[in-house]
């Protein structure tokens, strides 16, 4: 019984610090959009307030069961794909060792791919109930490019699997830690790929195109404000953290301690916030052939460089 | 019976309108089938107005025509009354009057690379371009006391002469203007996304061209040689020495060549007019406003503006109010006819980028 | 402990400084003024570093900027957004226009008298307001808010009655086809 | 006892059509109890190994139970006694009851038989009763009726003569019509037969599972039979194929030298199958037509699956067999459900469903989570299992092609739900109620399946296991998998109870949360109050974004889509029409007298090649 | 330019021998036709005098004379002439033929007159409304409109503005400033 509550207060705090680590990045990638922009920009905690802001709405309106289930499903992606990736690298710091492993045991790469659908789907659902159709559209956009950056992110991951033999994130930290390379220099074409497909995955531009505000009038999100919308907000950034997460573990030898951690992710977050900076938006068809071109081309290269090395 | 398409109404509270307007969208799936624009939220009547008022207030209602680009919509109506009242305007307030209009399409082409660049999502040529068409509304303002609405040209000239070393900081202005034009060469058109969003998109058919009244850049942009400022030319536009941009392609990627262009184009025209600016009176004096009666007769003037042909027809019954103020606005035949026309095929996500190349203004439209 | 009175206060507090610095604007530019929205919005004024941010539906949105005059078109757009819009949720009028009509007073199709209408929190004089000016009036906005005097939407509640016959008057038959509305 | 049970399904059919004549209500009661007492006794009474001899016509029919064709039949049972409960008021107020209580009940009767028989001539014979029972379900009603029956028809005679040829040529070179004959004595055929033999048998059930490119019929056929009985169509009939299919597979293709290319060959099939259909599914605007090609892409999962055949594989297709007959009999019920209540299954025509019909929608919601393949439901498993199996086994590029299908399989999954219960209410559905507890309770429980079995897959596994050891594979258990735990030989773990306890305590953490947080200021309002820009909607204008629903993904795969097999095939049944000329006659809409054709048409074949091969 | 004026003025009047012409300097003339002829004038214009942009569409109203005035301004981009022509219509019975098919942008211009002045354009395909929503008062560009009686009708204004008071001198007074006399400056 104390080890579940132990666990279930490590879990929370886990959630604790994805949701600060992420909403501070929302924060900070707003200030550097100011600064390009030649303006000030936010302070780095005005994501803070406008979670804030929105959680202490005092009316609002739902349109139904699903309305409020979206949102929750959002979540529940977050916050499992959070829990099943290891935060820190096994091995480090005894001290550490123990800390945020979660349910890191008890998943797997295959697992996260499909359960890092599941909030998607369900926000979908929440969307449609609106009736509003700029959220319908938005999410046939959002789905299809799901569809076009999934192919390259899963080859960069099977070339991963061919090589190490498992499918296991725990085991790809370990193996970095024992042969001391990082994996995006053990199979650099793997991790070009599963970066090019981290560029739909967090949808900034160019493939912001599921809440493009002069298209849709911000997609999916459209009817949700107060509470909703907070919601979303703090399971976006759970989520962006819990995939950065992934990526440093994945391909970046993990992290020993929370500084490197926030290190590594950072610099990762910003290959997809510095090029959206500077690019306008694909059309849906462009984005989903654009990921089926060069990111797919080099994704079986990585497949081709696993099976021959 | 309930329709099949979905109906999708872009406007009047949406990020992708330009201005206060709707363009009610049927789609199927997320191909436009049909569309209607619809007007009239920003309708205030002025030529109902004008009827009302004098001659000389006419000039503070008539530069509210169209927001982001207020001068040539003055730059007509005292052309007009000049035309029907026979009154001569000094060589240097015309000079004047030139800088004015050329730094007012500075003004609405930077405004313009904000919108189409907003439509397409890249929302830091958007943030550059508007910050740098602020000092072009410095100018203004130093010129003219305003920052949007100049009320600056009226019938006889010019409302007040140049202030002190006002040419200088137009110069430097135009200097600093010219580095950041490269900056967002680089950003936007030489930005492969950008091209693959509006090459072939928005494309205005050659054959719609004459029955649309098609005008300005978009006319410019499917290869026809057609500006006012050579076809019939005004103030002092056959003194200078300038190009008209045409470009092959009709689509949203050729009208964006010639906007950039001519906003090169302005910066020769403004030193050009530095250069040869005369000196002396800079407006003719007119009678007592209160009692200030123009003779019977009309006159229709036109002048090309950012977005193009602008034209003002006046009537004077020989009293001291307007009989009748009417404008035609470049937006009032691409923004309805024009577009309602060429969006049925496309995608939704290029309407509002297509709107902004037409280079829709509301105000314009319903008056 | 909940209900204690002294704590409810802080709390408020807290609430009220967080929404003094974020207010989502509702895109919706319903006049002139909306030019110097995006000045304001943009590289030079930089409304963001004080947490003035875009919002592309009501839902989302704080505060609705009437930037200039009203047709009556338009207000009936404007009344049926605003009744989307999520509490707390602010009225900024701009320019003369809102506030007497200005240079449209006697314009058949512009309303005069914004407050008629909408509950109005905050005017901003000009015309139109020049950016500085839209500054200092979303200022004002933020101390109103800070002091918890910005309850122009209970206002509006309260005396819906009054407000939908105002409504009503210029726009009959557009308020009686309206579906069930918000607050 | 088998045979029993056989003759009770047999004279029950015959007696629920006669009842069905005196009066529909006894016909009801006839047809429950022609289906629920046999199964009952099925489940009670048979054992698995039980073996009867049957002599008649000379020849001897031997029918027993073997853990395999037990699996298989839990299926059929189960399903039919579900499928029956909801047919009943399905069928009401329906046209052509008792006939349709007569085929579904020889349907069920002949897959069972399908499933004991153990020599292939009462192998065939259940076939063609299951292939002709269907058939006539197919042209029960609906529009295109000729086109459809006439296709499967087609395919179904292919399907049949192939494996004709299979049985006269093994009985020829072996003499024996034993299974475990043909299948122990392979080695002593010829190399040509040892080829030819498996490849005509696959197609023959390559025809019924809707492998590519015999799946045309499959899409047609299965909407167009009543929803009632496509549940059992696609959810255990079109097993019936993968069950043969699993014979030969560990049987005979196992004995060949090269067996490795064929495997290889029929898994590339498989997976074309799985991501080709999902294409289509999602170009599709009826539900019945989308659930039909999904179906048809499942197929193409456990198709490779089996044809993998390694432990994981076999296993993660097996679970995947069972998995599919419940989600997929779950949605063709909710179908069949909307069909009833609003008289119209286009996603195009209805919309705003989810707060009139809730139990249909959320026995909905779970099944297409399912089918999705999103964790913590059952649709997971099969699919952890089954790409864990392939990355083990090399097929790196067959995954990444059933990644591609399963992910596009999204866009159908979202297409559906939105298609029927998101979206605008309009005043037009106002009337629309939930549907009759009868039909709620079934679908409601197969997704509740789901549920159970995405955590806890053990339940299933453990008869998978037994039918697996029967078929040569070593036991699994403990090796792959263990209580709510799924591992591989490299290592790989999903614990599934934690993940599930996870998922719930978020889920209801957040749920309640917003559910709670500021309840008084949160207020319902109707669909027709959405930020349409501040605009009012006309009346006739419609809100909800349904045609053409994912035209984004389909410029996107624009391309691809052009060159449709379909097409091809729609040629080519043109050229067909003309030489069935003469069937098209026989379509007199009787099914009496169609049976007696088919079945005077069938023995004639039957002699015929008896005699062609001596 | 005058001998290109006089040969268009001479091709005009060979067809339509009723047309009344007007010279101004410059490049402008005039036309004036009756309203039945307008198509036919507008289309041989169109096709056959290198008229091929419709610049604009006026509308005056002569209450006094009891007619309403249209004026079709075209331009001709080769010969660099602008034509004006003008029509009037009896102000009782206002019906004209609409001219969409010559010029489709014209659909615009008539969807705006028949709602600002109440004239109806046979065979013209567009919604009912334009620019004003639920009009339920006369026309609002005719002459006998009176917008200012309207908005006392439908709307309030300011109290405090309603005596039209010269709030300048009240504003001088507070600030102790003296009011800026333009027309000083700027009027002869």
């Amino acid at each position: 019984m104390e080890y579940i509550l132990i666990k279930v207060l490590e879990a929370m705090a886990t959630f604790v610090l994805a949701f600060i680590v992420g909403m501070t990045y929302g924060g900070v990638v707003r200030k550097i959009t100011g600064r390009v922009h030649n303006r000030l920009g936010p302070p780095w905690y005005q994501n803070f307030i406008d979670a804030f802001k929105l959680f202490s709405k005092t009316r609002g309106i739902h349109h139904g069961a699903m309305h409020f289930l979206g949102a929750a499903f959002l979540m529940v992606t977050s916050v499992v794909s959070l829990m099943i990736i290891p935060i820190l690298a096994p091995g480090g710091h005894a001290w550490y060792n123990s800390w945020f492993t979660n349910l890191n045991f008890n998943g797997d790469l295959i697992f996260l791919i499909y359960i890092m659908t599941f909030g998607p789907l369900g926000m979908a659902m929440g969307a449609g109930q609106t009736g509003n159709p700029n959220s319908s559209i938005g999410v046939t956009r959002g789905l299809s490019q799901m569809v076009g950056f999934e192919i390259p992110w899963v080859m960069a991951l099977v070339a991963l699997m061919i090589t190490y033999k498992t499918t296991s994130i725990v085991d790809f930290m370990n193996i970095q830690r024992e042969t001391g390379t990082w994996l995006m220099f053990a199979n650099p074409f793997a991790f070009i790929a599963a970066v090019l497909a981290m560029l739909g995955m967090f949808r900034y531009s160019p493939f912001d195109i599921v809440g493009a505000p002069t298209e849709l009038a911000s997609g999916p999100v459209s009817e949700n404000g107060g509470k909703f919308l907070f919601t979303m907000m703090s399971s976006g950034s759970v989520f962006t953290f819990a995939k950065l997460v992934l990526y440093v573990d994945l391909f970046m030898g993990g992290a020993n301690n929370l500084i490197m951690l926030v290190v590594k992710t950072f610099l990762l977050y910003m290959i997809p916030v510095l090029y959206g900076i500077v690019s306008p938006r694909y059309r849906t068809e462009q984005a989903v052939r654009w990921f089926w071109g060069w990111p797919t081309f080099i994704g079986l290269l990585a497949i081709l460089y696993a099976v021959m090395f | 019976m309930r329709e099949k398409a979905t109906t999708i109404y872009l406007g009047p509270q949406h990020p992708g309108i330009t201005g206060n307007m709707m363009v009610r969208l049927k789609v199927i799936g997320d191909t436009i089938v049909s569309a209607q624009t619809e007007v009239g939220y920003l309708h205030r009547a002025f030529e109902k107005l004008q009827e009302r008022r004098n001659w000389l207030q006419g000039f503070t209602l008539m530069c509210r025509f169209c927001v982001p680009e207020s001068d040539p919509m003055e730059n007509v109506y005292a052309r007009s009354v000049e035309a029907i009242d026979g009154r001569e305007v000094p060589e240097r307030g015309k000079y004047i009057r030139v800088m004015v209009l050329e730094l007012a399409r500075i003004a609405t082409q930077l405004m313009w690379y904000a919108g189409q660049n907003g439509s397409l999502g890249l929302y830091t040529m958007g943030q550059w371009s508007i910050g740098d068409r602020d000092y072009i509304l410095d100018l203004f303002e130093e010129l003219t006391g305003g920052r949007v609405y100049h009320m600056y040209q009226w019938p006889g000239g010019v409302r007040r002469d140049l202030p002190e070393g006002f040419t200088d900081k137009v110069l430097r202005t135009l200097d600093y203007l010219e580095k950041r034009l490269k900056d967002y060469d680089d950003l936007m058109f030489a930005n492969s996304i950008f091209q693959k969003r509006t090459q072939g998109v928005g494309i205005v058919p050659k054959e719609n061209i004459i029955e649309h009244g098609v005008v300005g850049p978009v006319l410019r942009g499917a290869g026809i040689r057609s500006d006012i400022r050579i076809d019939e030319p005004y103030e002092v536009y056959d003194k200078l020495d300038f190009e008209i941009p045409t470009q092959e392609g009709s689509d949203i990627w050729a009208r964006a060549l010639v906007r950039r262009a001519e906003v090169h184009q302005s910066i020769r025209i403004i030193r050009q007019v530095i250069d040869q600016m005369p000196s002396g009176e800079y407006f003719n004096k007119f009678p007592n406003p209160l009692k200030w009666i123009v003779p019977a007769g009309d006159a229709y003037v036109r002048v090309e503006s950012g977005r193009g042909e602008v034209g003002f027809y006046a009537v004077s019954d020989g009293t001291i109010h307007p009989r009748r103020m009417h404008l035609r606005g470049a937006a009032y035949v691409h923004a309805i006819t024009l577009l309602e026309s060429i969006l049925p095929g496309q995608n939704i996500a290029d309407v509002s980028a297509i709107m902004n190349s037409l280079g829709t203004c509301a105000p314009e439209i319903e008056r | 402990m909940y209900n204690d009175k002294n704590s409810k206060k802080i709390v408020e507090t807290i609430q009220n400084w967080a929404r003094s610095h974020s207010i989502w604007v509702l895109a919706y530019g319903t006049g002139c003024g909306a030019i110097e929205i995006s000045p304001t919005m943009t590289s030079r004024y930089d409304a963001e570093r004080l947490g003035f941010r875009g919002a592309a539906t009501p839902r989302q949105a704080d505060v609705m900027l009437i930037t200039g005059y009203l047709t009556v078109k338009t207000v009936k757009r404007v009344v049926r957004v605003y009744e989307q819009m999520q509490s707390p949720k602010y009225v900024v009028g701009f320019g003369s226009c809102t506030i007497n009509g200005g240079m449209y007073y006697d314009s058949y199709n512009t309303i005069n008298l914004l407050d008629r209408y909408l509950p109005v929190d905050v005017y901003i004089n000009g015309c139109m307001p020049r950016p500085e000016a839209v500054l200092a009036g979303l200022s004002k906005l933020q101390q109103i808010i800070r002091e918890g005097n910005a309850n122009g939407a209970e206002k509006y509640l309260e005396n819906l009655a009054w407000y939908k016959e105002n409504q009503r008057k210029i726009a009959p038959n557009w308020i009686a086809k309206a579906p069930d509305l918000n607050w | 006892m088998l045979t029993l049970i056989l003759l009770l399904f047999l004279g029950g059919a015959i007696v629920t059509w006669l009842g069905n004549k005196l009066s529909p209500v006894v016909g009801d009661l006839l047809f429950l109890a022609t289906i629920i007492i046999p199964a009952g006794m099925f489940f009670t009474g048979v054992t698995v190994g039980e073996v009867t001899h049957l002599h008649a016509l000379g020849l001897t029919l031997t029918w027993g139970l073997t853990p395999l064709s037990y699996l298989f039949s839990m299926i059929v049972v189960g399903l039919g006694i579900l499928l029956a409960i909801y047919a009943v008021p399905f069928m009401k107020g329906k046209q052509k009851t008792g006939a349709f209580y007569f085929n579904f009940t020889l349907s069920v009767m002949s897959m069972l038989g399908i499933l004991v028989s153990k020599d292939w001539v009462s192998f065939f014979i259940f076939w063609e009763i299951m292939t002709w029972s269907s058939y006539l379900m197919v042209v029960l009603n609906g529009k295109d009726v000729q086109r459809v029956g006439i296709k499967y028809f087609v395919f179904s005679a292919i399907g049949a003569y192939a494996m004709l040829m299979a049985m006269v040529i093994m009985n020829s070179q072996l003499g024996s019509f034993l299974l475990a004959d043909t299948f122990n004595n392979f080695q002593h055929l010829t190399t040509g037969n040892q080829i030819l033999i498996p490849i005509l048998l696959l197609v023959a059930f390559g025809v019924k599972s809707a492998m590519m490119p015999l799946h045309v019929w499959a899409p047609d056929a299965y909407s167009n039979a009543p929803m009632a009985y496509t549940g059992l169509f696609s959810g255990a009939l079109s097993k019936m194929g993968i069950y043969g299919m699993v014979l030969v597979m560990v049987t005979m293709i196992n004995q060949l030298p090269e067996g490795t290319l064929i495997r290889d060959i029929i898994a590339w099939i498989g997976g074309f199958t799985a991501a080709a259909a999902t294409l289509w599914a999602i170009t599709q605007d009826d539900g019945k037509k989308l659930l039909a090609w999904s179906s048809v892409g499942q197929m193409g999962y456990i198709i490779v699956g089996v044809a993998i055949g390694t432990p994981l594989a076999m296993l993660a297709a097996m679970f995947l067999v069972v998995v599919h007959a419940m989600f997929k009999g779950s949605l063709f019920m909710v179908v069949g459900a909307i069909e009833k209540q609003t008289g119209t299954t286009n996603f195009t025509e209805i919309n705003g469903l989810i707060r009139k019909m809730p139990w249909t929608f959320i026995s909905a919601l779970i099944s297409v989570i399912a089918l999705a393949g999103i964790p913590p439901l059952a649709g997971f498993v099969s699919k952890w299992m089954l790409y864990e199996a392939l990355i083990q086994n090399n097929n790196y590029i067959l995954v990444i092609l059933l990644f591609f299908a399963s992910t596009a399989g999204f866009l159908y999954c979202y297409k559906f739900l939105h298609g029927y219960f998101l979206g605008q209410e309009e005043p037009e559905w106002a009337h629309v109620k939930e549907a009759p507890v009868a039909m709620v309770i079934p679908m409601v429980l197969l997704a509740l399946g789901n549920f159970v079995l995405g955590t806890f897959p053990q339940l299933i596994f453990k008869p998978i296991d037994a039918a697996m050891q029967f078929a040569g594979y070593d036991a699994t258990g403990g090796r792959l998998w263990g209580e709510s735990v799924l591992f591989t030989e490299w290592g790989d773990v999903v614990t599934l109870q934690p993940i599930l306890y996870a998922v719930l305590a978020v889920f209801v953490f957040f749920a309640l949360f917003l559910w709670f947080k500021g309840t008084k200021g949160t207020r319902y309002v109707s669909t027709k109050d959405i930020s349409t820009s501040g605009e009012l909607p006309k009346e006739w204008e419609n809100l909800t974004f349904k045609v053409n629903f994912m035209q984004p993904f389909e410029r996107a795969i624009e391309p691809f889509l052009k060159r449709q097999i379909d097409k091809y095939y729609t040629a080519f049944g043109n050229g067909m029409e003309a030489l069935f000329e003469f069937t098209r006659r026989i379509h007199t809409g009787n099914g009496q007298t169609y049976a007696i054709y088919a079945i005077l048409f069938l023995a004639l074949l039957l002699l015929f090649r008896v005699n062609l091969f001596g | 330019m005058k001998e290109i004026k006089d040969k268009m003025i001479a091709q005009i009047k060979a067809v339509f021998p009723e047309a009344v012409n007007k010279d101004y300097d410059g490049n402008r003339l005039d036309l004036t036709v009756n309203k039945e002829a307008v198509p036919s004038v507008l289309l041989y214009l169109k096709d056959s005098m290198g008229f091929r942009h419709l610049s604009h569409i006026a509308y005056v109203d002569w209450i006094e004379q009891g007619e309403f005035e249209l004026v079709y301004i075209l331009w001709s981009p080769l010969d660099k002439v602008k034509l004006y022509v003008h029509t009037r219509i009896n102000r009782e019975n206002p019906v004209i033929e609409n001219i969409d098919m010559i010029w489709r942008q014209a659909n615009t211009y008539e969807r705006e007159i028949r709602e600002m002045l109440g004239i109806e354009f046979t065979g013209l395909v567009a919604p009912d409304e334009f620019i004003l929503e639920d009009w339920d008062d006369i026309p609002p560009f005719r002459k006998d409109f009176d917008t200012l009686e309207y908005v006392n009708r439908t709307f309030w204004h300011r109290p405090g503005r309603e005596d039209a008071q010269d709030v300048r001198s009240t504003i001088s007074e507070r600030s102790g400033e003296e009011i800026p006399d333009f027309a000083k400056k700027y009027s002869r």
